[in-house]
């Protein structure tokens, strides 16, 4: 087993298990926690994916935004300092049945069908790359995705400001 | 790491060598970011103690030298108190969380043309990317700390945390568009030719601002005075840590100082130059290469400055706070960002005054700054005076 | 350089939107009495210029942003038909004439419907992966906060959780399917997609393709709320603001309707053959078929125990969804201009009914059928514009919504006797769909009502808007050899490479 | 390692994530399994980028993902706080007025 496979092994242990305890834990906070090991763990599988861009937006917005914010979520939505953030379970079996038939589908997927092939190099580096790519072919989703970030800034902020009283 | 290697015999095999200078590296690293904070912390205590008329530690050792070395190994060898009804797991991860994140940075700092640990194509974006993981930190040790005071701290340092790293990337952004790259490395490359060409002083009036947004970005993320309402003791105790003891006390320790050393040194790296020398002719003695000195004395001047800065400025509420990052730090970043786009693509080489007249300019300018807060902090402490009377 | 200030010309009516957008939120910033009136004009010139623009590109057929956007009649039809139910909505429903977004905030409303039309017309021309998958969550993320708009209001609330849960959870398994088919096919371009599916594929690949078309069908069945993505849909077009509820029974269905289309016709068709030809590869009218006749028939069953008028018409939209699902099963022609036709109808059928309805609760403060007795007496217009709505909505000649129903029944009935029992369940359903109609205008006609009530004090603009809109659902078929024209004309799309 | 490892990687993600979303009464907790899905579903892209046709569509794709999973997140908890102030509850089954 070389060093790539290892590392890879590791990190996919840590993802798929830290996911598990995401989906399987009782305490809600256990399952935010967990979160952040996924998402790390998928950023290290990007960077040996060799995208390394990729990696450190996944960093800065997953674990740095996105999880930051889900954990504000968890607060504000309990009485502050209390230990026992039960998250209840419903309609288990069920859920893990199906949930074992979609892995097992997916599984199968991966490994039966004729992905597009090419001749197996990763992309050289990326973030120059990148760069130029949202600057020509990708300029109107990146133009759009702004708006898209104040449409949902300016959204998220009226929500959750109280009604004025005038 | 090169540097290192270089220095082993050459006859060893390769993995030995590379594996000695691997070793070797981690443990000088690992030393010097464990040890650095004793030093850091014993510079703080006097410049406190010079800035308030005190004396400072001056028993323990010669001029009080050993003071910080005595208060590390009593909070080493004080018992880790665990509050009742804390997660215990947590409450041990988070300070881990938080070394980590404050240590991964390192991993990209350039302390020379070749003293580096990974070059990485998008270092400044990782460096931005991995304090990430000291903002979750703080929650969990907020958290699992089962104290409302460690919480509401613990939120406070995060909602600031991820607010200052807005205005704190638009200035990364305008620097990233005059180098073209992300890597530190080349970032300091681009500062070649001494003191004139920092860029700190380049395009006079404007890279001064993007300096002084990084830095006040900076010091907010680091929780510095004056934004340091999370760790605000006449209302939060002391924030995140309140509940912590002994050795794990002595991580946030650690790990608050070596941020600020992050700070200090990415700034030094983004606007001074990096480990460039004044000027050219003070690069090196001899064949000895004075790049880390060079880094770490600037790194050191800012942390100064830091140390400074706490001692005079009174602290920010939350709400001016929230205020000064929204909407002072971060219309200021985005104007800058589209201003030194517009720079960079029509006056590719500087402005003609960029040479040896911008350096003297900025200094004047920061002279003018610092003159006109001294007045401003003069005259609301009368009218403190005279209010009270 | 050039290729740029190409797709800038091709692209005026997004620009004129996204202009009119920045400003409304500059403009709300501003601390002035004349802030509001000032933000419904901007956003009434930004919309009417959008349309305006989109008169110069008829007839223009080509890619924009280097692929990421295609410009083609198809795509034309359905900006008008999205910016046109955008300028109804922003004309007839005014914060003074609802009752749910009286006192409200105006300046993020306004913010929103440009925000959504954007999203919609870049949906609507989306021709890559990413572009596609951009903007379907663009209208998703700017409709759940326009549902959540009432501040304050449980049900409000309540619906934009359930929609945003939903449509998250749909819009990631689309996502999903989407990475596999990028993998299958080594391209995110739909052009390059249909290229490679057109080339032939192995027999296993052939089997995750059906994977694929169900995990993608995940996202574009939330979008038009096809059963079995149709549970948001009721507790969502209640809890919403009524104007908001108009807006979102037309506008994010017609254009998931455009997405639909072009993914499956541009990006699934056999290049060469005739454009409205599928590949081979999965039975896709099967797979079409049951989801149009399930659409139509649970929308239509679960519509018939409602006495919540708003309720009731979100399940009378899902099953409208169903008709018009039937012109993309036809896989014809015909079936696509059914498919365009019926959207037009429903667009004036639907938001005059909801127009009615806000009207009604703007005065009775009541959305339930059991308070409508003696409607007749008290609002005779209302009345009858009602009846022409409700009548069109059943598909009673000759309004509108008749010349919908005949266009989809005839393209799918055209296809051959195997297509014949869908046709058969779908009469079934304007059967029932007539009985819970009639319901409505027995309960405002014929029942005696509560004489106690004052009468409507109706404005002069409502009044006339809702005479507008009776008169568009009655008078298009005395011109209608121009509309026909029109829609034969929006039949092209766009395939080149 | 082959392209097989990864999707088997993202396989799992995706299926965990549809547990979570089937099992889990609390609004927060539901918001983390679209979470795991949206991850799985970038792995897919970015391995395929990487083992595929080593074009960076996929890794540009996956970058999208990440904006707009960020600003659904900030919509979907702003949603969810309002629920909590004036219900006092995070738990959707506890969201019942819409019914029938």
């Amino acid at each position: 087993m070389n060093a790539e496979a290892a590392v890879f092994y590791v990190l996919a242990a840590i993802t798929v298990g830290s996911a598990a305890v995401v989906v399987l834990a009782r305490s809600l906070i256990y399952s935010a926690f967990a979160l952040l090991f996924t998402f790390v763990g998928v950023a290290g599988l990007y960077l040996l994916l060799g995208a390394d861009f990729l990696a450190a937006t996944q960093l800065l917005i997953y674990v740095g935004g996105i999880l930051v914010l889900l954990l504000f979520g968890v607060m504000l939505t309990h009485k502050l300092y209390d230990l026992d953030l039960r998250s209840e379970v419903t309609q288990f079996l069920p859920g893990v049945i199906v949930s074992i038939g979609l892995f097992a589908v997916l599984a199968l997927t991966a490994w039966r069908t004729d992905w597009a092939g090419g001749d197996g190099r990763a992309p050289a580096a990326t973030t120059r790359e990148i760069g130029q790519l949202f600057m020509g072919r990708y300029l109107l989703p990146f133009e759009a995705a702004s708006i898209l970030l104040l449409v949902a800034l300016m959204g998220a902020a009226m929500i959750v400001r109280r009604k004025r009283s005038a | 790491m090169d540097f290192i290697y270089g220095l082993l015999p050459a006859d060893l095999p390769t993995w030995v060598r590379v594996l000695g200078a691997g070793i070797a590296c981690a443990v000088i690293g690992v030393t010097a970011m464990a040890l650095g904070p004793l030093l850091y912390v014993y510079a703080e205590t006097k410049v406190a103690g010079f800035m308030q008329d005190r004396i400072g530690p001056k028993r323990v050792g010669p001029h009080g030298l050993l003071q910080t070395v005595a208060d590390a190994v009593k909070l080493l060898f004080k018992e880790a108190i665990y509050p009742a009804g804390a997660d215990k797991k947590l409450f041990i991860l988070a300070p881990c969380l938080v070394v980590v994140g404050a240590f991964l940075s390192f991993v990209v700092l350039p302390f020379g043309s070749r003293m580096q640990a990974v070059d990485l194509n998008i270092g400044l974006f990782y460096v931005v990317a991995v304090s990430s993981l000291s903002t979750v930190g703080l929650i969990m040790a907020g958290w699992a700390s089962n104290n409302k005071y460690a919480l509401f701290g613990a939120m406070r340092s995060a909602a600031q945390i991820v607010s200052y790293e807005i205005p704190a990337m638009m200035s990364l952004l305008t620097i990233v568009m005059i180098v073209g790259s992300l890597s530190l490395q080349e970032v300091v490359w681009a500062q070649q030719g001494g003191l004139q060409s920092w860029f700190l002083f380049r395009f006079f009036p404007i890279m001064p601002v993007v300096a002084i947004v990084f830095f006040t970005a900076g010091l907010a993320e680091c929780n510095r005075a004056p934004f340091d309402i999370p760790e605000a003791e006449s209302e939060l105790v002391a924030g995140f840590h309140t509940e912590y003891s002994g050795f794990f006390f002595a991580m946030f320790f650690m790990a608050e100082y070596t941020e600020m050393l992050v700070i200090s040194a990415v700034t030094s790296v983004l606007f001074l130059g990096g480990w460039w020398a004044p000027h050219p002719a003070l690069q090196q003695i001899g064949s000895v290469g004075l790049g880390p000195f060079w880094l770490i004395a600037k790194a050191w001047f800012l942390m100064f400055v830091m140390m400074w800065l706490r001692w005079t400025l009174p602290r920010l509420r939350v709400d001016q706070l929230m205020y000064v990052a929204w909407k002072v730090l971060l219309p200021i970043g985005l104007t800058l960002v589209v201003l030194v786009g517009g720079l960079v693509l029509w006056f590719p080489d500087g402005f003609a005054w960029d040479g040896w007249v911008g350096w003297p300019l900025t200094l004047a300018l920061f002279g003018f700054l610092f003159v006109v807060m001294q007045r401003a902090i003069r005259w609301s402490r009368k009218r403190a005076v005279e209010m009270a009377a | 350089m050039n290729e740029i200030q190409q797709s800038l010309q091709r692209f005026l009516p997004e620009l004129a939107l996204t202009g009119a957008l920045l400003l409304v939120v500059l403009v709300d910033c501003a601390q002035a009495a004349w802030k509001n009136a000032a933000m419904r004009v901007l956003t009434l010139a930004g919309l009417a210029g959008s349309l305006a623009f989109c008169l110069g590109l008829r007839g223009v057929s080509g890619e924009i942003w280097s692929g990421m956007m295609v410009v083609d009649p198809l795509g034309l039809f359905f900006k008008v038909l999205l910016i046109g139910a955008s300028l109804l909505v922003a004309l007839v429903f005014t914060f003074r004439n609802s009752r749910e977004l009286h006192g409200q905030g105006q300046g993020e409303f306004y913010a929103l419907l440009l925000a959504v039309t954007l999203s919609n017309l870049l949906m609507a021309g989306a021709n890559d992966l990413a572009m596609l998958y951009l903007a379907l969550e663009m209208v998703s993320i700017t409709s759940y906060v326009m549902v959540a708009y009432m501040k304050g209001d449980r049900m409000s609330n309540e619906a934009s959780l359930k929609y945003i849960l939903f449509g998250a959870a749909s819009t990631g398994a689309m996502l999903y399917g989407l990475s596999l088919l990028y993998g299958i096919t080594g391209t995110t371009s739909l052009p390059g997609i249909r290229e490679f599916l057109g080339a032939g594929m192995t027999d296993a690949t052939r089997t995750t393709m059906y994977l694929v078309a169900m995990l993608v069908f995940a996202g574009f069945g939330f979008k038009t709320a096809a059963v079995p993505f149709h549970f948001w849909c009721p507790d969502v077009y209640q809890g919403a603001p009524t104007p908001v509820t108009a807006f979102l029974s037309v506008a994010p269905k017609a254009a998931g309707f455009a997405i639909l289309t072009r993914f499956f016709f541009s990006g699934l068709a056999t290049p060469g053959a005739d454009a409205w030809d599928l590949t081979g590869s999965i039975d896709w009218p099967w797979v079409l078929m049951l989801v149009s006749a399930l659409t139509m028939t649970v929308g239509n069953v679960a519509a018939l125990t409602q006495t919540n008028l708003k309720r009731l018409l979100a399940y009378s939209s899902i099953a409208h969804a169903g008709y018009v699902m039937l012109g993309v099963v036809a896989l014809s022609a015909n079936g696509a201009r059914g498919m365009i036709v019926y959207l037009l109808a429903y667009l004036v059928m639907n938001l005059g009914a909801f127009l009615v309805v806000t009207l009604i609760h703007h005065q009775d403060g009541t959305f339930d059928l059991r308070d409508y007795p003696g409607l007749y007496r008290r609002a005779p217009l209302l009345t009858v514009s009602m009846a022409i709505f409700l009548l069109s909505l059943m598909g009673i000649p000759p309004m509108v919504g008749f010349m919908g129903k005949l266009y989809v029944f005839a393209a799918v009935i055209e296809r051959g006797p195997s297509y014949w029992w869908l046709a058969t369940v779908g009469a079934l359903n304007a059967a029932i769909a007539a009985y819970y109609y009639a319901r409505i205008l027995k309960t405002m006609i014929i029942d005696a009502g509560n004489e106690e009530k004052p009468a409507f004090r109706l404005a002069t603009a409502d009044q006339a808007w809702v005479a507008v809109l009776a008169i568009a659902n009655l008078l298009p078929i005395f011109f209608w050899a121009r509309i026909e024209d029109w829609a034969r004309a929006s039949l092209t799309l766009y395939a080149g490479r | 390692m082959t392209l097989q490892h990864y999707l088997l990687v993202s396989a799992a993600l995706f299926a965990l994530g549809v547990l979570g979303l089937l099992t889990r009464r609390n609004a927060v907790n539901v918001l983390m399994g679209i979470e795991l899905i949206l991850n799985s579903a970038n792995l897919n892209l970015v391995a395929f980028s990487r083992y595929g046709t080593g074009n960076l569509e996929g890794q540009l794709f996956a970058v999208f993902v990440v904006v707009i999973a960020a600003a659904e997140v900030a919509v979907a908890l702003a949603i969810v706080l309002t629920l909590y102030r004036l219900r006092r509850t995070p738990n959707l089954d506890e969201a019942d007025i819409l019914k029938g």
